[in-house]
């Protein structure tokens, strides 16, 4: 038991636990070692079987690091852990499903094959009825796994799609690729790969100042069929709304490579917005014990309270009851800064959310008018 | 594409619109009231003979817009709005979404839906298709394989890594330069299975290209598809799940869509040719009865539908009686299903085989 | 207010002498002349209603004669005197009816009578006496004249006379000048004229001053129809005349007027006499289809005098519809047996009909119907969005084309907001002449324009499986 | 079968007889001879109960003399003769006791005495006579007997011997050889050992031959537990044994066992006799948490003779459990009053329990809790799995470490099943070790990795993981 704390495969240092993008050799050897503990256990002079521990997701395990020296904040998860064991009398099932999800992983790891959720879902209803008999179950023992051997989803072999595009002055390189001119893609822009150990090996050369990123694809499409970048030397990036792990993972990737530039948000004026930017910015739990490595310091460009006046009085929709969960649950992080909060009050106080769109009241070309304004102005939080 | 002649360059649909607005001025000075006539167009009726005229790609009667009906006044409330938004587009030769528009007066047109109407409207109105018209779709669709293309200049390299996606283009009259050494097309209804033949580099052992619309395909993806078949003849397979959606999203491939009616000669892929998944390539392919769901009653709602649509009578009476195979065995599954024992098994077995044994209709 | 026996009576005797006067072509005058008799006590009351009408067929006193209830009225000695003479009478007859015999020996007892010298004139008066307040019998026939006045029945001055003593002569309710117009008017355009006096003066309540109302006639808007018995058969044919009057207060601010604005009280004539409204025009006023005139009936009710009264809902404020309706025979006819006439249910829905649509016609955007309504409140939007096409289109050529089919000059152009308007005014010019037309022409089938629905998914921003939720990975 | 007055007395004497072998030292011999009188009419049987015991110090006999219902016999003549003489007397003492007599005249008279001619023993006859049937009287005495030999009192050889005529002696239920074991054996032993052959021979049902029940000792495994009395105030000291065996038929395939295998009978002794079971331990046997070994009550009910009979719930097929009780006291005690003695209610419910745990001890993956058998039913999928992951890994290094761990060779690893049996076994008998152990130590978490805050893991059924929050930020 000491050797394998030593190992140090499941590092988790005073305060965090986390989970990260491993090559398969390293996810195989973390589940060879979880194989060869629960035998050394079993065999031990006072034989058990070993629960497993897992990184305890509940929100009362989060914790937010606020950057002493960067303008990176984040959020993450703490020490604190939650047991899956065998003997537990109503979470058996749960026990032997993390074992035998991590054998599919190991059978994916060892041919380098990567699978979705639903194909998973399809071998284990196949392979193990008893055990699984719904995605949701499916998509929990994944979670599981992931909190157990503190490693990515994607590692594990489980494909992650992206919906992420991204255009602009930038220059693209895989290895043994070609180089990509992102300046040169049409107006869908390049379409982000799920595969993230790709994004990680990335060689990434840029004479961009900004970076960009929009909620919204059709915004997304709007800048990129005028070339906005061209006037203003940017990368636009989008997830077309919440970001998935591989936007987050290339956004980050981009600010190690060009730390100098600021990125800017374009979000809808709605508590979704908001939520989107601070998925960016923060990260986000659900999105794996990963996500908050990828925090980036967004700041929000657009829309808000000051841009109200541009917006046509009939562009307004009143919030529904979705956006007023929403801004509660955004209220209620600690996560948020004081600017934020007050931004996102107006928004419920005002009863009323706008769309970036209806920029497009003053013509189609105003949106570029309105970014460069902006960032000429300095005028974003 | 521009098969419609002069009559849909953004000059001539700039003069028929203001045609348009004269003869509502006309109207309104000869106190009458202002009325569209709109063409209606279907690609498929309910009539089992099949002796109908659907496929003629005529319009079938008319409808008249006027101010007598308040629904038509808001009907045509809308049009015109959009219209000029549309005249504002292609004055400026920009484009606009149909998202893009919608957010122009969210207030008044309440939905999407309200907006799409309204565009196909006009497009039966200036007889041209939504493209022309300068409104784009966020294109959803990818594609990847032995392909390579221009759009606007700007190269789409598939071939150099065929198992990577490339969004579709969505200027797909501005693609020009497509060069292939395929040997078919596969659709494939949803993008997980497109990622599965990606993960499994299927295209860099099969010569073919490989596109999927995510679900129901939108436009840019239809015209694309049309677009590569014009230009390279080649055979084109499609593969959906074994239930009535996947059904639909094939009929939406070969035949149209009903919305675009009016453009389904543009968008339609009669060449399409069905390669799964079968409701008896369960059996065929021994899969467990747990991966097979039964049809819900909204499923059999659906398919008794479709089973009436007279273009399955007359062009495909054997997708017809698949249909009807599927509705008797009362079960659906989802093409993962067929991963369920090996992952690699749609590229690796399934499709190479079928489309080897021509085991598709 | 009581309608005692003998003011009823005059009533009928009134109604009898304004048919005298109708069936004559000349100008008549129809007087009522109440006269106390000094020295009696109880104080007794001479009633005379005299005219210059044809004279008396006198059948119409026949008819009286049955009617039991007048006979055993108590303040009244029963006695009727008829003094008449007809144009080509050489003298005057005079008749006494005692109408305290028992019905079956009542009879006209013929006086001797006058000559008239030669003289060539008609007329008939009836007087009797009667024991009752001539307060009472003064407010009872002012009441009923304020009625009659009106049907402003033409070339008939009437006048109220009272002596209350001797000498001392009081003139009530002398027909204006304005009413004996010399030109010759139809019945109909009489009671619109008549009837617009009425609602200008309030419904006839002179004592009572309404701040709001300071109507002209020019603030009223009148609509009037007749519509004929088209049972041919019918001798004496059938005629329904209505009038409907709508009053907007001009200053609908602060003043509320007196009158409920909400509610109509519908005046109802018979053969020229104020009458309680008969079931018939009352269920067919009921089921005239007022919302295609924007119109909505809140409640409709009988009042206990037999009144219609309609209380509309949505009316704009200070908004007052008056309607009066006329039902008579195209022939004058002398009611032989005062019955009830039947009356063509049909008749009065036509009329009122015709009464609301004349209205419609002549004022622009009055009683537009409630769908008409909907369809004008797109008319500034679509009017500013054809506007915009135009005025954003950078094709001058057309821009100039368009302003000249409006018949507007170039430089009206700049500003964009005549154009608009220009184009919203003919809109809803459009719609109101839509809405004039007959409904069967708006209702005629018009599948063309029903969309099939058609339930497929909308091809591109359908979100079926591949639907991402927020949280998903 | 109904026990008559005679019947019950010879049983009492009987016991009398066994707990004067249980107190002597020596080997004992108790017979029971039955002989019919060949004249009388109706024929008189003689009883004659013997023991080479210690002699009776006729207080157990004073005892009888207050029970009324001996003397209310009728097949009887009341007449009990007594013969008796202790290793230290030097004659024999013959008495004898009249039950006719009325209970308070009732007196031992004592006859002349024999000498024993020097000779050194002990031992008592008691004989009566009675009428009845002599069949009834073995059939009784064969059942009593067969009852009192799952008790297998030590050194005590029991005979019945029956001479229904003269000269003709049958002789039934001879202890066996094997019940006279040299050694000392403890009385939960021979308990223990006495149960086993009554139900291998099926609860000595020697007549019924069942085609299932070819048990064998080793198809037995037996269990068994003795429950001081804490109070050690009490002079004698109560004592609980208890033997609970669980007999699976080896081939549960077709053959099914006459006796119902659902259900059990509990037998009870008290003092060596068997006995009603009395209320305190029925309560007992209900309040034992069964579930924890696996088994589950259905019914619990007190046949109608005194019988407790508990029916199981899903115990499998072909599985018997047979339970037996016995409470004495430690030192022998001859009963004076025949008064029920107070059983301790949580004696007989230790006795069970340490009966249970033993057999569970001493059998693998018997008697596991219903929990512990949920959870094993998992060990071989998690078996499996885990087998496979070392299998399905390439790395050869690792796989060698594993066998290694596992105790295998390396040539073990090919198929994969030895190394899965391998692993299965293991985690059963960890989940047996659990089972066996207390409740709460079984509860103590267990974790290998350091972990500084453990919660309790979500239920397995929660929905929405992030119940609370929508967005975790
Ligand atoms: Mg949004
Ligand atoms: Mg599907």
């Amino acid at each position: 038991m000491e050797d394998f704390c030593k190992s140090s495969l499941f590092y988790s240092d005073q305060h965090l636990c986390y989970a990260e993008i491993l090559p398969p050799s390293e996810v195989r050897a973390r589940i060879e070692v979880a194989v060869l503990n629960f035998l050394r256990t079993l065999i031990s002079p006072n034989p058990s079987i070993s629960s497993l521990p897992l990184i305890n997701r509940r929100s009362n395990n989060r914790r937010v690091s606020h950057g002493l020296l960067t303008d990176v904040s984040s959020i993450f998860l703490s020490h604190s852990f939650c047991a899956r064991s065998l003997m537990k009398a109503n979470a058996t099932k749960a026990f032997v499903r993390v074992w035998k999800v991590m054998e599919i992983c190991i059978e994916l790891l060892v041919h380098e094959k990567k699978v979705t959720q639903r194909e998973l879902f399809y071998k284990l209803l196949c392979s193990s009825p008893d055990y699984f008999t719904s995605q949701l179950q499916v998509n929990k023992t994944i979670q599981d796994v992931v909190a157990f051997l503190r490693c990515s989803r994607y590692s594990l072999g489980i494909m992650a799609s992206s919906r992420g595009a991204l255009i602009g002055r930038l220059f693209l390189q895989e290895p043994n690729q070609e180089i990509v001119d992102c300046s040169t893609c049409g107006s869908s822009g390049h379409a982000i790969t799920g595969d993230l150990n790709s994004l990680e090996n990335l060689v990434i050369k840029s004479d961009a100042r900004y970076i960009i990123v929009v909620e919204k694809h059709a915004i997304f499409q709007r800048l990129a069929e005028d070339r906005i970048f061209n006037q203003i030397p940017s990368i636009i990036i989008t997830a077309k709304g919440y970001p998935d792990i591989a936007t987050r993972v290339l956004l980050h990737r981009l600010t190690r490579a060009l730390p100098d530039l600021p990125i800017f948000a374009l979000v809808d004026w709605n508590p979704s917005g908001l939520a989107i930017l601070c998925t960016f910015k923060f990260g986000s739990i659900t999105m794996g014990l990963e996500a908050y490595k990828y925090a980036c310091n967004v700041r929000w460009l657009g829309m808000r309270g000051c841009d109200l006046h541009l917006i046509p009085e009939q562009s307004f929709i009143p919030l529904k009851p979705w956006d007023l969960q929403i801004a509660q649950s955004l209220m209620s992080s600690e996560m948020l800064q004081e600017n934020y909060r007050e931004e996102l009050t107006l928004m419920v106080q005002s009863g009323q959310r706008a769309e970036i769109e209806s920029l497009h009241f003053h013509g189609y070309d105003f949106l570029g008018k309105y970014i460069a304004t902006k960032i000429v102005q300095s005028d974003y939080i | 594409m521009s098969r419609r002649g002069s009559s849909s360059n953004p000059c001539d649909l700039l003069k028929k619109i203001k045609e348009f607005t004269r003869c509502l001025l006309e109207d309104l000075r000869r106190g009458r009231s202002p009325s569209v006539t709109l063409n209606r167009y279907r690609i498929y009726c309910t009539d089992p003979s099949g002796k109908c005229c659907c496929s003629s790609d005529l319009h079938m009667g008319k409808e008249i817009v006027s101010l007598q009906k308040e629904c038509h006044a808001y009907r045509l409330d809308v049009l015109l709005r959009v219209l000029l938004i549309i005249q504002q587009l292609l004055q400026e030769n920009r484009h606009g979404s149909k998202r893009d528009i919608y957010y122009m007066h969210p207030a008044v047109f309440s939905e999407q839906a309200v907006v799409d109407r309204a565009i196909n409207d006009i497009c039966i109105l200036l007889e041209c298709s939504r493209h022309n018209l300068n409104v784009v779709a966020v294109g959803k669709g990818l594609v990847m394989g032995w392909l390579k293309f221009f759009e606007a200049g700007k190269k789409f390299d598939c071939i150099n890594s065929p198992s990577k996606a490339h969004p579709v283009p969505v200027f797909v009259e501005e693609v020009e330069g497509i060069v292939s050494v395929a040997q078919y097309i596969l659709i494939v209804e949803k993008e997980a299975v497109f990622q599965r033949l990606a993960d499994d580099r299927f295209c860099d052992t099969n010569n073919c290209i490989v596109i999927t619309g995510r679900g129901y395909p939108d436009v840019p993806t239809r015209r694309f598809l049309r677009l590569l078949i014009e230009n390279l003849c080649l055979p084109v397979y499609c593969l959906v799940d074994c239930d009535p959606y996947g059904f639909d999203i094939l009929t939406t491939y070969r035949f149209g869509s009903m919305q675009m009616a009016y453009d389904a000669k543009f968008l339609r892929v009669p060449e399409i040719r069905w390669l799964g998944a079968f409701p008896s390539d369960s059996k065929k392919y021994g899969l467990p009865e747990r991966c097979l769901l039964p049809l819900t009653a909204g499923d059999m709602k659906k398919a008794e539908a479709m089973l009436l649509r007279c273009y399955l009578q007359r062009e495909a009476p054997k997708w017809r009686s698949e249909l009807e195979m599927m509705m008797q065995r009362g079960v659906k599954f989802e093409i993962e299903a067929l991963s369920a024992s090996s992952i690699s098994f749609l590229a690796e077995k399934y499709i190479p085989s079928k489309i080897q044994g021509g085991g598709y209709i | 207010m009581e309608i005692t026996c003998s003011q009823r009576l005059c009533q009928i005797l009134i109604c009898s002498a304004v048919q005298r006067c109708r069936i004559s072509d000349q100008l008549c005058r129809l007087s009522v002349v109440l006269k106390r008799c000094p020295d009696s006590d109880p104080p007794v009351i001479r009633v005379s209603i005299s005219d210059t009408g044809i004279g008396s067929c006198l059948q119409e006193f026949q008819g009286l004669i049955y009617r039991r209830n007048h006979a055993s009225a108590e303040k009244w000695d029963g006695m009727l005197f008829i003094t008449t003479t007809s144009i080509s009478d050489n003298e005057i007859f005079h008749y006494h009816l005692n109408f305290k015999e028992s019905a079956a020996a009542r009879r006209l007892t013929r006086l001797p009578s006058t000559t008239k010298n030669g003289l060539k004139f008609s007329g008939t008066e009836v007087s009797l006496s009667t024991w009752e307040c001539i307060d009472d019998l003064v407010e009872g026939i002012t009441c009923f004249f304020q009625k009659m006045l009106i049907l402003k029945v033409p070339k008939v001055a009437v006048e109220l006379v009272v002596e209350r003593m001797t000498g001392s002569r009081e003139n009530f309710l002398l027909a204006k000048d304005d009413n004996l117009l010399p030109c010759p008017m139809s019945n109909i355009e009489c009671l619109a004229l008549g009837f617009q006096d009425y609602v200008l003066k309030h419904g006839n309540m002179f004592d009572k001053q309404c701040p709001a109302c300071l109507s002209r006639r020019e603030h009223l808007k009148v609509g009037s129809g007749v519509a004929c018995s088209s049972d041919s058969l019918a001798s004496t044919g059938q005629l329904m005349e209505a009038v409907v009057i709508f009053r907007e207060l001009p200053d609908a601010s602060s003043l509320s007027c007196l009158r409920e604005c909400s509610t109509t009280k519908v005046i109802y004539f018979q053969d020229f006499l104020p009458s309680v409204i008969p079931q018939s025009p009352l269920n067919a006023l009921r089921s005239i289809d007022w919302e295609n005139y924007g119109l909505t009936i809140k409640t409709y009710v009988v009042g206990e005098s037999g009144h219609a009264v309609i209380e509309w809902e949505n009316l704009p404020p200070s908004t007052h519809i008056d309607i009066v309706l006329h039902c008579y025979h195209k022939k004058v006819k002398i009611p032989r047996t005062w019955q009830k006439t039947q009356v063509d249910r049909n008749l009065a829905k036509k009329a009122v009909k015709l009464a609301l649509d004349n209205l419609k016609e002549r004022y622009k955007g009055t009683l537009l119907s409630a769908h008409a309504v909907k369809i004008c409140s797109y008319a500034l939007d679509l009017a500013r969005t054809i506007s915009n096409l135009i005025l954003l289109s950078n094709d001058k050529e057309f821009q100039g084309e368009c302003l000249s089919l409006l018949g507007l000059q170039p430089q009206q152009m700049g500003e964009g907001k005549e154009v608009e308007d220009c184009i919203q005014e003919k809109i809803i010019a459009v719609i109101e002449i839509n809405d004039r037309k007959s409904r069967k022409s708006r209702n005629a089938p018009d599948f063309l324009f029903e969309a099939e629905n058609i339930h497929e998914p909308e091809d591109e921003e359908f979100q079926g499986e591949e639907g991402v939720s927020i949280l998903d990975l």
